[in-house]
């Protein structure tokens, strides 16, 4: 609070008191991705600062505390304590992004639900693999709908809560139309006349397999 | 919102009105600076100084239509809301200089002024709360996350994510693919090589004499330019890959000049 | 939050003391650079824990300290104390510069979320080019909420937890100003004292909703 790095100049010889020191030393210690030397902290520090002394008195702070501060090498930093290890054990969660079939495959189960996997494969224009819905009912993110009333009866797809959860969505109906997104500048090009399209599942879902039906050539599925 | 924006009449003698003129035309010098007709007003009523409450409409319509009248003496192009806000503008000041016609419908003049008010107050508000904003301790600014993040256990879970945007962008591309399909051509005006090859094949066991190439276009591909190129070019790609076959053998005997091809009994 | 309570008599099931609970939301709350809701750190813990209760206590704890125990919406985060900001010049992560008008329009989505495009235009009085709120939207400051339940159902854009967590907000009501703003009647669409008067925007912005209009389908309701 008290010194501003400006203030250096005007008090070159006053660091300031140990307490402060202390709190530089938690919040670099905390914000630094790498363990941090004495030397490294003292660089930042006003002018005078004992960093090696604040950082003895931060370690005694945390002596029993959640987390530790630990010597690694001739640098410190601040580690979880061990014995919370078990807390962190879905810390490490790798995260991958979505293929570019499965995010395609899952925006049109968001804007058209229910739809049914022949549908998914007009729009798409290549065939569905299996692998690929299995993959996004494996995530929550789909799920089974009511089975449709037309002939073989085929099975739909819908998406979940535990989707709109994560897309930070109220309701599959808030997904923004073709217009919207490209107002809201998520969408370059301009669309051919008349393909002004539609927010997410508008009930001329039919019409809406018109253009892609007759332009499209079925392509494999070729794993993007 | 209360001050009657007609207050106006008598605030008006302490106007300068040189003073004003002289804004105005620094502001033309700017009129790129300005998002819109509404931010151009807002600056505009900032020469009245006085509490935004209490800025007379009437002054800054006056304001407003002189600085439009310089920027078209100046032949300044100005963008269409501009000229609609001077026609809105020289509505409400006619309504507010003449008494009200009590035979016309819609608000009265003052009711417009205080909307015109209204909007220019609720925009300098937003104006100052996004400065307010933007002044805050900001993360990664003045405030800071966890710089390392820790990873204790080996057991590791596999998660897949994707962002709205992600999700959004998909169905853009789906939906707007036609509008994207340099890949897509017109198939009635191309001739694809391996329809040429696949004609050519048939037809090269009868060229044991040097022959243009020109003369196996299909029938229906020699008139039409575009179908001619076409077909041309597949012809083409469709010979040297007959050549490469060992098929056919083909020659020109100069630039320009036509090419032929003849058919290659075995060596 | 809630302490299972049927658990609670049950002495194998016994919830840790508070302080230890206090280490353990410790723990996580340092592992994590994002912000933790109550759920995330009870899910982890052990059964009968009140993660609420022990991040109060550690909210207390650091209250002065070189960290900060800060809550971002309906989850808690740690982070550095403003005042030392300074010290962590080196972290520092060089950040876009925004437009006027993107600030502006961040601004005015916070303070009178939800709020359609064409709202925010009427009060810009200028077109929301895109890419505004494009930008917005990929600094995960902004998200589409819920549709608006007028003529053509624009959809109507929020601020998210990343912004609170930006700009130090402990939640949306805590905006600067915006007390004084609803009692001025400023994030209304009208003036407070009910003088009804057409904007010179109005008629612009009836085309707008027009547009929407007519670029939507009817929606099947029966679907949700």
């Amino acid at each position: 609070m008290s010194d501003a790095p400006d203030s250096r100049g005007d008090s070159l010889f006053r660091a300031p008191p140990l307490a402060e020191q202390e709190r530089m030393v938690e919040a670099m210690l905390f914000a630094s991705t790498e363990p941090l030397t004495i030397a490294e902290m003292e660089a930042r520090m006003p002018h005078g600062s004992d960093p090696a002394e604040a950082v003895h008195l931060l370690r005694r702070r945390y002596e029993g505390r959640g987390v530790q501060v630990t010597r690694v090498g001739d640098a410190w930093a601040i580690r979880t304590a061990a014995d919370l290890g078990f807390l962190m054990a879905r810390e490490t969660v790798e995260t991958r992004k979505l293929s570019r079939a499965a995010i395609e495959t899952l925006a049109i189960i968001a804007y058209h639900q229910p739809v049914t996997r022949a549908e998914i494969e007009e729009i798409r224009g290549v065939t569905v693999s299996r692998g690929t819905v299995d993959q996004l009912i494996e995530l929550e993110w789909v799920r089974f709908g009511r089975r449709r009333m037309t002939p073989g009866r085929p099975v739909t797809y819908v998406v979940t809560q535990a989707f709109l959860d994560h897309f930070g969505l109220e309701s599959a109906r808030d997904l923004p139309g073709l217009k919207e997104l490209r107002e809201a500048g998520l969408l370059e090009s301009r669309p051919p006349d008349g393909a002004e399209a539609d927010g997410p599942r508008d009930d001329a879902t039919g019409d809406m397999f018109d253009d892609d039906a007759d332009a499209q050539l079925p392509e494999n599925d070729e794993d993007y | 919102m209360a001050d009657r924006p007609t207050a106006a009449n008598d605030e008006s003698p302490e106007w300068d009105a040189v003073a004003s003129r002289r804004a105005a035309e620094a502001l033309i010098v700017d009129v790129d600076g300005f998002e819109g007709p509404l931010d151009l007003l807002l600056t505009l009523s900032r020469t009245q100084k006085v509490d935004l409450r209490r800025v007379s409409i009437l002054q800054l319509t006056e304001q407003y239509l002189a600085f439009i009248e310089q920027a078209r003496e100046l032949r300044i192009e100005l963008a269409a809301d501009y000229l609609v806000m001077a026609a809105w503008l020289a509505f409400l000041k006619s309504r507010l200089l003449l008494p009200p016609d009590p035979t016309e419908d819609g608000p009265s003049g003052e009711e417009m002024a205080a909307y015109l008010a209204f909007q220019l107050e609720r925009l300098a508000a937003m104006r100052d709360c996004a400065a307010k904003l933007m002044a805050r301790d900001r993360l990664f600014q003045d405030r800071f996350p966890r710089g390392a993040s820790e990873q204790m256990t080996t057991a590791k879970r596999i998660t897949y994510t994707a962002g709205l945007l992600d999700l959004m962008q998909a169905y853009a591309r789906i939906r707007t693919r036609d509008d994207f399909r340099p890949f897509v051509l017109d198939r009635d005006s191309v001739l694809t090589m391996e329809e040429a090859l696949d004609r050519m094949r048939g037809l090269i066991g009868y060229a044991g004499d040097w022959t243009d190439l020109m003369s196996y276009l299909p029938d229906g591909w020699q008139t039409d330019p575009k179908r001619r190129r076409s077909a041309t070019a597949a012809n083409f790609a469709a010979a040297l890959e007959l050549a490469k076959a060992g098929r056919v053998q083909i020659r020109q005997t100069e630039t320009f000049a036509p090419i032929e091809l003849r058919r290659r009994d075995d060596p």
